[in-house]
Parts: structure tokens; sequence; C-alpha cells
């Protein structure tokens, strides 16, 4: 569904990405691991067309899409779920809501993808009216998953869903994710702690320092002591 | 030595807390936990200054009703945000130095900065632009520009989200390191229970802006109402 | 090469808030100026003009100009048409070429009679705004009217010709028994009058005087007050000269009077001379006569004459001396400036009294002594029932 | 029943209202391109006035310059409204485009139109001349109504303003369209994340915004004239009654443009006209003392 | 920027401004446009201080330049207070009022900050006009025209002795400079890069918002007002004129062109901006044209103003 190759980006002259190549495969998911601040959220904006400097290779369904418009993207079904939120901050939780449903393929669903939504997040449902910028931090981060799903989107790029999710939640939002990709959705997960990695990832990427340092299967990620170590302790 | 008593704050209809009163003692490290939208962070938000309340805040004998937060900070408590907040065109080393210009009361001590830098090992980055860094880089900017105030405590918003196991471990020690080493009372709000009832003393849950629950971490995470509302079975069980 | 011209420095606003007048000024002076280079040039020099655009008069801009053209380009003199309310006058009283302004302003004077010797080279070329202000009033109450009543409306500007000028009306028409229902003071760029004419409707003045330099105002309050008239005759003082007033306003404005200080009756002359150079003015810009444009003219060409009767451009003392012992002889007969270099109303440069008919200025009187214009008729505004 | 003078008092507080109406109506006209423009953008456009000169002027070239007159206001409209959006279109792909792409861009943006106003001003002043040009009026003729007069031509400007502003507030409030320009004015990036061409919003609006200032223009042109000087002024004006409204709030310039209609009507009245600017910014004043974000600002 | 690299950038520019006048001193039209460059220095550095470190969307430094002006002027002429006394008396005053400005706009956002601020620049110049000026010898729509020189120890400053008037000029606008200087590059500048970047992370830090802000304001006018005040005594009148639009669009151009926030560009700025304007004089009124599309072009090709030409590289690396 998507083949990166040999993905270079930049921040000013400073390099970020050196040489990624990813592939997800459709109706799988994909996770990346890696340290704090190697360039995982970097790569997700750069599929995503949120990264003014860039060269190498993104293919998604068999067209290049590196450069494209980040809402032309949208339109071709993919969505991304950024890491710091992006809220509409003097709009009401609903209108963000409604906004995720912006793009053409998303308009039929808004209703049911609404409902669906709000039985996941009742906390959205209670403050449908409260402006964004005003939610505690747990509360905007759920409203950015909220407003990514309501994308409908085929493909979703997630970066760090459940940072600042009461543990409870996150439970449920990894249990969310799966269903959701049960229901046909392919899925590229930026995150760090996820119980249960072997239940969710079809395969797992490592970053560090803006190179892959690891590419198999959650079995294979197990299986290597360094790595449990080091991503999977908790 | 930080008493809340009867605190209380109204967002319109939405009481975000409820008349809420604890006790943070000189040397401990005090964990604040509960659901999203609890209260935390405007707990947080109440003691150093940045809305108006009802109830009474004091500090080593000093009330701190009505105080602006320039002066709660230079009252001897410091804090970090839950969404970083840096200071985008200064770089690190100035960032701490108004920390200990503006913040410790005594005037900028550059023996202090440099003491910090090296113990939060900010040294390589000690000239670029905070704009630069990454995520911890930025958490550590936070934490060190609020020890440059020379603080009686310190109030961590969420440190750890967004961290990996390894760093985690490391955030906690330099946490610990903080505590004992300079002798700092530490209030943390966190979400990940294994930071809770490894690294504090006594752990304050809160939801709805009420408190339900200030205990021993141990007894506070075994709570059915915590549980129940808060931590979640599925959670509980895997720790 | 350079010698071989006679530098003129002509300071006036190319932009800003005053450039509308400026422009009219330059009319005149440049007529003048290729007049006498069509001739064979002064002294069989060449003149050459040397512009500055003088902006909206601040202090350091009236001081740059003095210094760029007395200073750098030692111009033989200045024309600069409206100047600044005396600034100019200690600005260009630092140098000794004859300068001709058009300040209309008791403030200019004052500074001029603090150090007459010092400022010997500073010509106003218009009476100041009390005395044109009494020729309007001499004028109103001359007109072949029965007013109905003796009630005025006095409108004017917030600066020193709007107040100068209303402060006389004022005081004149109480001396003559007038009752002044209202006196209102507004400040430039006040286009929306609903309230005041309100006012008037129900005072029903006989006269409504209006002294606002600037064509918009002018323009909007008669538009407005078209709308629903009340039986007053309307003055509108110097804001009738702004060419936009009747351009914009065309027959619709007729009936309305107004004054133009050191000017030429046009489009018929009190003499053929006069005729002349009227005719030549509208065949050069194929519009009327606006406020300034022969003053300025006449200004040029009496400092020319006095170059000539000197023989030197240079030799400031000899023209200035000249100019202000003999005066010009104009196209109206001779002028001559008053002791403080003020030009009076005179015969040879009167204040004109017009009035809008056919969408057109025409001459109604000339002041002094206020007589009635040749073959002049005086119309009862439309409005007037 | 009353005395006469009584009545008389009456007539004259109702012509000081209708009076208060008609400006605030002007007003209004003036500020719905720049609360658009504001709202969106959030950068300060200096230059504001000079579109609003620029609606005046290219109604006058058709009128006289090309002397297509008999074709009336209709004709007008149809061939000034289109050439003012893509003139709006052009400039802020030209100049504000490239701009927001900076840091600290909003100054860049400020700084920009500055010297657009100063250019578009000597221009005109160049092009047209010094003088005030004047178009004819929409509709000629008053209404009587007992003492009290009003004049079509302000009938039609009181209609029109209202109109064009209630329009771009249900454009905004209720449409997609609508939703999308506020969030592009309130998230770029996060406008981009759902699927909302920023580009082409932050063009249209801007384009949007010329067109109705230009229309602003027009129709104020035909009651007063065109000025070439006179687009630092109106900016002043329109940018005290977005700011007094809450800028960004559309349906706050519209109070905001009737209330200081109202108070320049009364202190003209009251105290004489010089009195209205100092009321007027008095009023400024003790508003944003006691709500810093305008009287319906949503704050930030 | 260092605080060494400014001084020496400032070293060189007033450098070159003291020995112009060997060059020059007896053309009394360019000496002219030298001091105007020195005056328009020090209100341009104010305005960028207040502006492009502070973060204020400052719209009065026009008014405060004429308030000082005006203060300076009427305590000369209706007070007979000598000049050396009555400029930093109307120093005083001015940054009293910048104080009494301030106060309201602590609470405003930017875009509300300039409108009140530049409220006071729009009431300013009726009030001058009106009655109240008048009572206070304002002079009215006249102006002021009969404002006395400068005279210290007997000795006249005035452009009749051009030379040394232009030193004078010189060291008041290198002193003005200077503060500004020190203060950019004290911890208040970086109080002021703090409070702009991250208010909240500022206040946690122990800085105070109000005092900071409330302090650039009244350093800002009072600087403003002295070097209005001895604008005032040099040119010996003063009109309500200023107010105009013209010449506060002219002062955002020099610190557009000079760099906002990029001290010392505001001073380059000054004087690039006069000059050229005063070069560009002979277009007459294509001048503005020009001028205006200047601008445009300068924003677009030169983001960060002549300064950053010097610090571009920095400066790009950073906004990236
Ligand atoms: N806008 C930016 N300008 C300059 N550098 C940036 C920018 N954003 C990120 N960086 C740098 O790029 C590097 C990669 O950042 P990125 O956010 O992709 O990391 P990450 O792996 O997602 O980390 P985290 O776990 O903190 O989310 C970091 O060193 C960061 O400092
Ligand atoms: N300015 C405000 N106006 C209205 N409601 C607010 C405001 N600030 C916070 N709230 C609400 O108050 C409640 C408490 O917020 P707070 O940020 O303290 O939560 P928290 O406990 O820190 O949650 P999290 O774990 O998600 O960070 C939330 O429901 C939030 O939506
Ligand atoms: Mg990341
Ligand atoms: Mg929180």
């Amino acid at each position: 569904m998507l083949k990166i190759t040999n993905l270079n980006a930049w921040y000013g002259e400073a390099q970020v990405l050196k040489q990624v190549n990813v592939s997800v495969d459709q109706g799988d998911v994909v996770v990346m691991l890696g340290p704090n601040g190697h360039g995982k959220t970097t790569l997700l904006k750069a599929i995503c067309g949120l990264v003014e400097k860039t060269d190498g290779d993104i293919v998604y369904q068999g067209s290049s899409i590196n450069g494209l418009a980040t809402e032309k993207l949208v339109n071709m079904g993919v969505a991304y779920i950024a890491e710091n939120r992006e809220l509409f901050p003097y709009m009401t939780v609903l209108e963000n809501l409604k906004l995720g449903a912006y793009a053409k393929a998303a308009r039929p669903y808004e209703k049911e993808n609404l409902e669906k939504i709000f039985e996941l997040f009742p906390r959205l449902k209670e403050r449908r009216s409260q402006m964004a910028s005003t939610m505690s931090g747990g509360e905007a981060k759920m409203l950015a998953v909220a407003r990514g799903l309501m994308s409908n989107a085929q493909f979703l790029c997630i970066d760090e869903p459940s940072l600042g999710l009461q543990p409870s939640l996150r439970m449920e939002l990894f249990s969310t994710i799966s269903e959701i990709n049960r229901q046909g959705k392919t899925i590229f997960l930026v995150e760090q702690n996820i119980p249960h990695i072997s239940d969710l990832a079809d395969k797992i990427y490592v970053m560090e320092e803006g190179r892959i340092s690891f590419e198999g299967s959650s079995e294979d990620a197990l299986g290597n002591e360094h790595l449990k170590e080091i991503f999977l302790g908790m | 030595m930080l008493a809340l008593k009867n605190v209380t704050k109204k967002f319109g209809e939405l009481i975000a807390v409820n008349d809420l009163s604890f006790t943070v003692e000189q040397g401990q490290i005090f964990g604040i936990a509960g659901p999203n939208g609890a209260g935390k962070s405007t707990v947080y938000n109440l003691i150093t200054g940045f809305y108006p309340y009802e109830g009474e805040i004091v500090f080593n004998g000093k009330n701190l009703s009505g105080m602006p937060p320039y002066k709660i900070a230079r009252a001897g408590i410091a804090r970090t945000f839950q969404i970083p907040q840096i200071f985008p065109s200064l770089t690190v080393d100035t960032s701490l130095n108004v920390g200990s210009r503006f913040g410790s009361g005594t005037g900028l001590d550059p023996a202090h900065v440099d003491k910090i830098i090296e113990f939060l090992e900010l040294s390589e980055d000690r000239f670029t632009k905070t704009n630069k860094l990454n995520l911890m880089g930025k958490k550590k900017l936070m934490i060190g520009a609020a020890l440059a105030t020379k603080p009686g405590i310190l109030m961590l918003d969420e440190p750890m989200a967004g961290s990996n196991a390894r760093e985690i471990k490391a955030l906690m020690d330099l946490i610990l390191r903080i505590n004992q080493e300079m002798g700092l009372t530490i209030i943390i709000i966190e979400h990940f229970m294994k930071v809770l009832t490894e690294l504090t003393q006594e752990l304050l849950i809160i939801e709805s802006g009420s408190m339900i629950c200030c205990d021993s971490p141990e007894k506070a995470t075994r709570d059915p109402k915590v549980i129940e509302s808060y931590i979640g079975d599925a959670y509980a069980e895997n720790n | 090469m350079a010698a071989e011209t006679i530098p003129v420095g002509v300071p006036i606003p190319m932009t800003g808030w005053a450039a509308g007048s400026g422009a009219d000024y330059f009319k005149g002076i440049k007529m003048a100026i290729d007049e006498i280079n069509g001739a064979g040039g002064l002294l069989d020099k060449q003149i050459e003009i040397i512009r500055f655009d003088s902006k909206g008069f601040e202090p350091e801009v009236v001081m740059q100009a003095a210094d760029y053209l007395c200073g750098q380009k030692k111009v033989a003199s200045i024309h600069a048409g409206w100047a600044g309310w005396g600034q100019d006058v200690r600005a260009y009283g630092k140098y000794d070429a004859p300068f001709f302004a058009d300040d209309g302003s008791q403030a200019a004077v004052n500074i001029f009679k603090e150090d007459p010797a010092k400022y010997y080279n500073i010509y106003q070329t218009t009476d100041v705004g009390v005395e044109q202000a009494k020729s309007m009033f001499r004028a109103l109450m001359a007109l072949p009217y029965k007013y109905p009543n003796k009630k005025v409306v006095i409108i004017n500007t917030d600066d020193s010709w709007g107040i100068e000028v209303g402060d006389t009306l004022n005081k004149s028409f109480k001396e003559k028994g007038w009752k002044v229902a209202k006196r209102e003071t507004v400040p430039y760029g006040t286009n929306e009058w609903g309230i005041l004419l309100s006012q008037i409707r129900r005072i029903k003045p006989a006269i409504i005087h209006i002294e606002i330099p600037s064509g918009q105002e002018n323009i909007t309050f008669i538009k407005q007050f078209l709308k629903k008239p009340s039986n007053s005759i309307i003055s509108l003082g110097w804001g009738i000269t702004p060419r936009e007033v009747v351009d914009a306003l065309g027959k619709s404005a007729d009936g309305i009077v107004g004054e133009m200080p050191s000017g030429l009756p046009g489009p018929k002359a009190p003499n053929e001379k006069g005729q002349a150079w009227v005719d030549k003015f509208i065949s050069l810009y194929k519009h009327q006569v606006p406020a300034g444009a022969w003053i300025a003219y006449t200004a040029v060409k009496a400092w020319a004459n006095a170059v000539v009767q000197v023989g030197d451009a240079y030799d400031f003392k000899k023209v200035n001396a000249y100019l202000s012992k003999n005066g010009y002889e104009g196209e109206m007969g001779s002028i001559k400036w008053d002791k403080d270099n003020v030009l009076r109303a005179q015969a040879g440069a009167p204040v004109v009294h017009y009035q809008v008919q056919n969408g057109e200025l025409a001459p109604i009187f000339t002041d002094p002594p206020l007589t009635p214009y040749k073959g002049s008729t005086f119309i009862k505004p439309p409005w007037i029932k | 029943m009353f005395s006469e003078d009584t009545i008389l008092l009456f007539y004259e507080i109702t012509d000081v209202i209708i009076a208060g109406l008609s400006t605030g109506s002007v007003y209004a006209l003036m500020a719905v391109g720049m609360t658009l423009v504001y709202g969106v953008t959030k950068a300060f456009n200096f230059a504001y006035g000079d579109f609003f000169n620029m609606g005046g002027y290219l109604a006058w070239m058709i009128m006289f310059g090309l002397g297509l007159e008999f074709g009336g206001y209709p004709l007008v409209m149809i061939l000034v409204l289109p050439i003012l959006f893509i003139v709006g279109y052009a400039l802020e792909k030209l100049l504000v485009a490239p701009l927001r792409k900076r840091e600290d861009w909003e100054n860049k943006v400020m700084m920009m139109t500055l010297g657009l106003a100063l250019f578009l001003t000597s221009l005109y002043m160049v092009v047209f001349g010094v003088r005030m040009k004047s178009l004819p009026p929409i509709l000629e003729g008053t209404l009587e109504v007992g003492q009290l007069v009003f004049a079509y031509q302000d009938i039609m400007i009181f209609v029109m303003s209202i109109s064009s502003i209630l329009a771009l507030g249900w454009v905004l409030n209720n449409t997609r369209v609508g939703l999308a320009v506020r969030a592009v004015a309130q998230n770029p990036v996060g406008a981009t994340i759902v699927g909302i061409p920023k580009e082409k919003i932050f063009a249209t609006t801007f384009a949007i915004s010329t067109v109705m200032v230009g229309f602003g223009g027009i129709l104020l042109s035909q009651k007063w004239f065109i000025n070439p000087n006179s687009g630092g002024i109106i900016m002043v004006k329109a940018w005290v009654v977005t700011a007094l409204g809450g800028m960004g709030s559309i349906r706050g310039g519209l109070f905001a443009a009737f209330i200081i209609g109202m108070l320049e009507a009364f202190v003209g009245w009251f105290f004489g006209m010089s009195y209205s600017m100092i009321a007027l910014f008095g009023l400024l004043l003790a508003t944003l003392v006691f709500r810093p974000q305008g009287l319906m600002g949503k704050g930030e | 920027m260092r605080l060494k690299q400014m001084a020496i950038i400032i070293g060189v520019l007033y450098g070159i401004m003291a020995i112009l006048p060997v060059f020059v001193g007896d053309t009394r039209f360019i000496m002219n446009i030298l001091v105007m460059c020195l005056i328009w220095a020090v209100v341009a550095s104010c305005w960028d201080l207040i502006m492009g470190f502070a973060g204020i969307f400052s719209f009065g430094q026009v008014a405060f330049f004429v308030m000082g002006a005006y203060c300076s002027g009427i305590l000369a002429i209706e007070h007979g207070v000598p000049p050396v006394f009555a400029i930093p008396l109307a120093g005083v005053f001015t940054g009293a009022m910048g104080v009494l400005v301030g106060l309201p706009c602590l609470r405003l956002a930017g875009p509300y900050v300039a409108l009140v601020t530049f409220g006071v620049h729009m009431a300013l110049q009726p009030v001058l006009r009106g009655k109240i000026g008048l009572a206070m010898g304002s002079g009215g729509s006249v102006g002021l025209l009969t404002i006395p020189p400068v005279n210290i120890f007997g000795y006249t400053f005035s452009s009749a002795n051009m030379v040394p008037t232009f030193y004078l000029t010189l060291l008041l606008s290198l002193a003005c400079v200077l503060v500004i200087m020190f203060v950019i590059k004290s911890y208040w500048g970086v109080a002021f890069l703090a409070l702009k970047d991250s208010p909240d992370f500022a206040m946690s830090l122990g800085i105070s918002a109000f005092k900071y802000k409330l302090m650039v304001f009244a350093l800002t006018s009072f600087l403003t007002g002295i070097i209005g005040a001895y604008y005032g005594h040099f040119y010996g009148v003063l009109s309500f004129r200023m107010l105009d639009l013209d010449l506060f669009s002219i002062l955002m151009v020099m610190m557009l062109v000079g760099g906002l926030g990029h001290f010392p560009g505001a001073v380059f700025g000054a004087f690039i901006v006069v000059a050229g304007s005063e070069m560009m004089a002979p277009l007459g009124a294509y001048r503005a044209v020009v001028m205006g599309a200047l601008v445009v072009i300068l924003v677009l090709v030169l983001p960060n103003g002549v300064m950053g030409l010097f610090t571009g590289k920095q400066d790009r690396a950073e906004a990236g």
C-alpha cells in the first residue's frame, strides 16, 4: 500500500531522515518505535506532505505522492493524526469533529462515524460544545484521535495517540485500533508504549538517529533482547 | 510545606477543582493522578497563580492567594508544563539564566546554572537554540530552567508522556536525584502507574475535581474506585 | 551649462493632502515661466524650475526645502503657493532670495513683524484671513437680496485659516445685529452632515457660511444640503475655489457664493489684458482659473520684472528693494505690497466674489472697494422659495 | 399636548438617530472586508483603505474613463467586482503567500501592506491626478416622512451594507466553506490535515475581502467622492470598528459600526463634531479595558 | 547578535557620520539630512525596541515624539524654561504618558494594543489644535513658531552654526541608541524575548510581564520624547501636521528596511531611508510610488532587512 524508498528529510540545514526505507502492506498494522527525537514524527509528516525539504520516493497505492499537498492526500484516503494535536482552538469539539469529515469521501459517513466516536470517547460527547483550546491535555488528545477517525480514511498515520491518556483509555484505544484494522484499514502507528504489542502489530520498525535500525515481525522484535529492554519494558 | 485548603475553581458551569484540600510535606515526592480532565493541570495552574480561585493555598506559611505568577515563582515554586513550553529564540544557556536571574530572587548565579547543566547532562546542547531540541531535550530544559530559580518545590506535569521504557527510567532516576541530591520537594502528575508507585511517597487521586483518595501509592492504586474510574481493569491486570 | 539658466524654486506639495491646491498654483507658475522662456528668457537666460515636494508642510520638510532650494540649488526666487502658516517665513527668512507665499494667515505676518529686516525677502501674495473675511461679509451684506431674517450659521475647519475667518465673520455679523445661531468647528474629512443639516433646517438661517479650504467637505455638504434645503444663502468662502467643487456639483451648485483672494475674474475679465490672460489659461489647461493660479503667475512676473530692472537675478538686495518699492504692473493694474510685505486686497489684485451660475464661477463683486462686477447679475439660488 | 419645543427636540433627536444609523451603515460597509481578512490571515492590512479606493477608481474608470456611463451601476458591478476578485487573488498569491511561509509572518505581511498602501496611494495620485473624483448617485431623490428626510442613496447604502454583512456572516457560520475558512484561520496545518486546501482558501478569502472592500468603495464613492489620500483614514475607521466589535467577529463588527455611528452622531450633536474622534477613542479604550477582546471577540 | 557585534556596527555607523561634516560641513542642506538621520534613528530604534523586541505593537511612537516636542516647546516659550532643562522635563513627561498609555495596553492582544496606541496618535491632533491645546500654549492650528534653540553655557546650537549643532545631535542620538543597545543586551532584553516566546513559561520563571512591559513603555516614550523635544528646538517650529500618516509610514519603513527586531538595523534603516528618500527627491510625485514598491519588494526579498544580510545565515538556519 505504501512504499518508501531512500527517503531523506531536512529541517533547514539539519538532516533528520537518512535513507529511510519502509513498506506498509494493505490491511496491516505497522508500528514504529524509536527513542525521542530520532525522526519518527518527521517520517509521518514527510509521508503526509508536511515537511518542506525531502527527497526520495514515497509511493502510495502505485502513485508517487512525494511533494503532494496534504489536502490532496486526504482525498486519496490518507489520514494523519498529529502528535501535537493540531486542533482548531476556538472551535467547539463538535465543529472540530465535523471538520474531520471535511474530505469528500468522508462526508456520507459523518453521522455514523460521529456516533461511533462518541461511544468510544463519551467525554467528547459530554463536552461537544466546549471550546477545544480549553480541553485538558488528555481530552485534547482524544479529540485529535477522534477527528482523525472521522476522516474514514483507508490509511491512517497515527502519531503517539496514547500520549497523556489515562491508563484505562489507553487500553481501550489500542483495542479500538485493532478493531479499525479488522474493518480493513491499514495503520501506520508511531507509539512508545504498547501493551501486548504482538497482538496488535504485524510488523515493527525501529528508528534510530533518522535511520531504520530494525525491521521485522513483532515476534522477531520480542525475541530481540536489546529491543525488549529499551522499548517494550513497560 | 505546601497546603491547599478547600480550593475550588469553576470555569463557567464546569467545576474543574472541587473543594480540594491536601498537604505536601517537605522532602516528599508527591504524586497526583486521575482521569483525563480531572483537574490535575488546573491544580498546578491555581498553585502558580495563573487563575483566580476560591479557598486558600499556603506555601511555607505564606498565603499565595492573589499573588501574580512571577511572585509565586520567586517565592520558591517552580513548575513544568504538560505541553512543553520553551523560548524558541533563546539558547539553552540563556533560558536557564533567565530562570536564575529572574526567579531565584538572588540574581544570576552562574555557578548554579553550571551545576544544573551538568546535572541534566545538557552541556552538549548548552548553546543551541531551544527550538532545535527534541522532546526530551525540551523537557529537560523546562526542568533545568525551573531548577535555576532555586525553588523549594518542583511541580512536574506528565514529564514521561511520549517516552519509551528506557527514557522513562532515565527520567525517573533524574527526578529521584533532584529530590535526594538537591533536596527538593517534588509534585508529579503522571499517568504511568509504574512511575507513580516506584517514585512517590504519597499519591493523590482526583476525579472531576474532587479527591477520591490520598494515600500511599500501593494503597491508592488498589482502591477499587480508582481502578474503576481511572486505571481500568485491563491495565490493572497487566501491571 | 548650469550658469546658462536661472534656477527658480517651487516648493509645492505634490503628494499628500495639499497636493490638489499645489497643482493649481503650479499651473500659474509654469505658465509664467514658459512665457518668459518663450520670449527669450530672463536676461537672456532660460529659467529652470526646480520643484520640491513640500508634502504636508512638516517642519523638517519646510526647512529642508529652503536649505535645498536656496542653500543647495542657489535659486534666484521661490514660488511656494500655500506654504504652511509661518514656518516658511522662518525657513526662507534665513536666505535672501525673494520668496512668494500664499499663507493668508496672520500668524505668518506676525513672524514677519518680529524682524522685518531679516524677513525682508518674504512676500505674502494674498491678504490675511481677517481681511478676506471682512470682504466676504461686505459682499454678503451687499447682495441684491432681501434676507428673511438675521440668523446665520457659521461652519469652519479647525485650522488657523478656518478659525481666523470664522472668528472674524462671527464678530462682523454680531456687530451688524445678526444672530449667530450656530458656530461649528469641524475637522477636515467631515463628510456626514446629517445632524448639522437637521439643526439648520430648524434654525432656518438666512445665511450659512462654510469656510473649509478643501473640496470634499464642501461637496458633501452641498450634496446633502440640497436633499432638503432651507431658505438660506450658501456662502462657501474660499472653499468655492478648488476646481472639484464646481466639477463635482455642476449646475446643482448654481446659486452658491464664495470668494477668491488675489483673483483675476474669469471667464469675463475686467479688461482686455486680463481677458487675454484668462483665455490663454483656459486654452492651456482646459478649465476655468482656480484660486491662486493668477497671483502665482503674477508673482513670477513681478519678480522677473524686478530682475530685469535691476539687471541681476542674484543681487537679492536690489531685487527685493525694487519689489517692495515698486510692486508690479499686472493684468488688472499695479499691485503693491504693504510695509509688512503683504499684498493687501487692492484694485490690481482684488478679492473676487463669485456665484456659481450655469455650473461655473461667475464674478459678482470685486473688493476693494466693493463694487458689483460689470454685467453681473446675482441670481436667487434655485432652492430658495 | 406637547409644546412646540418638545416636538422640535423630538425631531432633532430623530434626525440624530437617523444620522447615526446612516453613518453606522457606512462604517459597517467599510469594515466587513477587514473583519474577514483579519479573521483569516491574522495579519493587519494597511492597504485596506486603498483597496477601498480601488473600487471607486475602477468604477470611475468604467463610467468615465471608458465612457460606459450608459451601463450605469449594474454594468459597473458586473465588470468591477470580478476584477477586484482577480486583483485580490493575485495579490495574495504574489505578495502574501510567499510571506506566510516565513517565521513571524504576521509582521511581515503588515509591513508589506504598508508598502503596498504607500504604493497604491501614490499610484492613484499619479494615474488619476491629485484631485478627487466623484460618481453619480446610485439612486436620486429623497423620501420625506413628515419633517424627516431620507435620501434613497442612504437607504441603499444601509440596505446593501447590512445585507452584505449578514450574508458574509451567514456564509461563515452556516456553510462548509465558512467552516473551512474559520479552520484555516485558527490552524492552517490542522486545516490541511483534514483536507482543506489552505492555499486556495487563503487566496480566495483575500479576494473576497477585496471584493467586499471594493464594493464598499463603489457605494461610498457615489455618496462622497474618491480621494487618493483617503486610504489611511478609511483604514483607521475600519480598524476601529472591527476592533471594537472584536477582530474577526462579523456580528461584532456590525454592532460596533452602529454604536460608533450613534456615538459620533450624538457627540457631534451635543458637543460639536470636532469632539467625535476623542469620544471614539475614549469609547474604544473604555471598552477594551473591560473587554480586552472587543465586544464580541472570542479572545485568543 | 552579540553585544560586541552590535557595538561595532553602531560604532562604525556613527563613526562614518562623525567624519562626514569634514566633507559636507558647509552644505547646510546635506547637514540637515544628516541631522534628520540621527534624529529618526533614535525614534526608529525606540520603536524597534518596543515592537521588535518587546513584541508590543505600539503605534504611539510618533505621538510621543510630538508630545515631547510640544511639551518642551511650550515649556520654553510659555514658561521661559531654558531648553537644556526643558528637554529632559519633556522626556519625563512623555515617559509618564508612556506609562499611562501602557497601563491599559498590558491586558490587550497585539492588534488591540496597536489600536489603542494609535488612538493616542489620532486623538493628539484634535487636542493640540483645539481649545485644550490652545489653553496649554500649543498655538492651536498655527503650531509653535518661536521655539528657542538649545543654548549651553551661552553657546547657541541652531541651524546657523550647523557643524557644532550636528555634533551635539550626534552625541544625543548616540547616547539614546547606546541606552537602547544596553537594554536589549541586558536581561531586560532577554526578558522581552522570553515573554514574547512563551508568556506562561516566562512568568513561571519569575518574570513580571507587567513590570517589564510597563518599563519598556516608559523608556521608549522617554527617549522618543527627548529626541522629539530636541527636534523642536532644532527647527524652532512645530506643527501638528507631523501627526499625518506620512511620517508614521516612513518611520515604519525605516524599521523595516533595517529589520524589525534586528537592532541596530533601525539605525541603519533610518540612515538609508532618509538619504534614499532625499536622493529620490527629483522623482517628485513618483518618489512615493517608488518608495512603496521598494518596501513591498524589500519585504519579499529581504525579510530581515539590511541587518538580515549580516546575520542572514544564522537566521535562515533558525527559521527552518
Ligand atoms: N520544526 C523543526 N525544526 C527543526 N528541527 C526539528 C523540527 N521538528 C523536529 N526537529 C528535530 O528533528 C529531530 C526529529 O524529530 P521528530 O519529532 O521527528 O522525532 P520523534 O522521533 O518523533 O521524537 P518524539 O518521540 O519526541 O516524538 C529532532 O532532533 C528534532 O529536534
Ligand atoms: N480555561 C478553561 N475553560 C473551560 N474549561 C476548562 C479550562 N481549562 C480546563 N478546563 C476543563 O477543566 C477540566 C480540568 O482540566 P485539567 O487540564 O486540569 O485536566 P487534567 O486533569 O490535567 O487532565 P489531563 O490528564 O487530560 O491533562 C477539563 O475538563 C477541562 O476541559
Ligand atoms: Mg514524535
Ligand atoms: Mg493535564
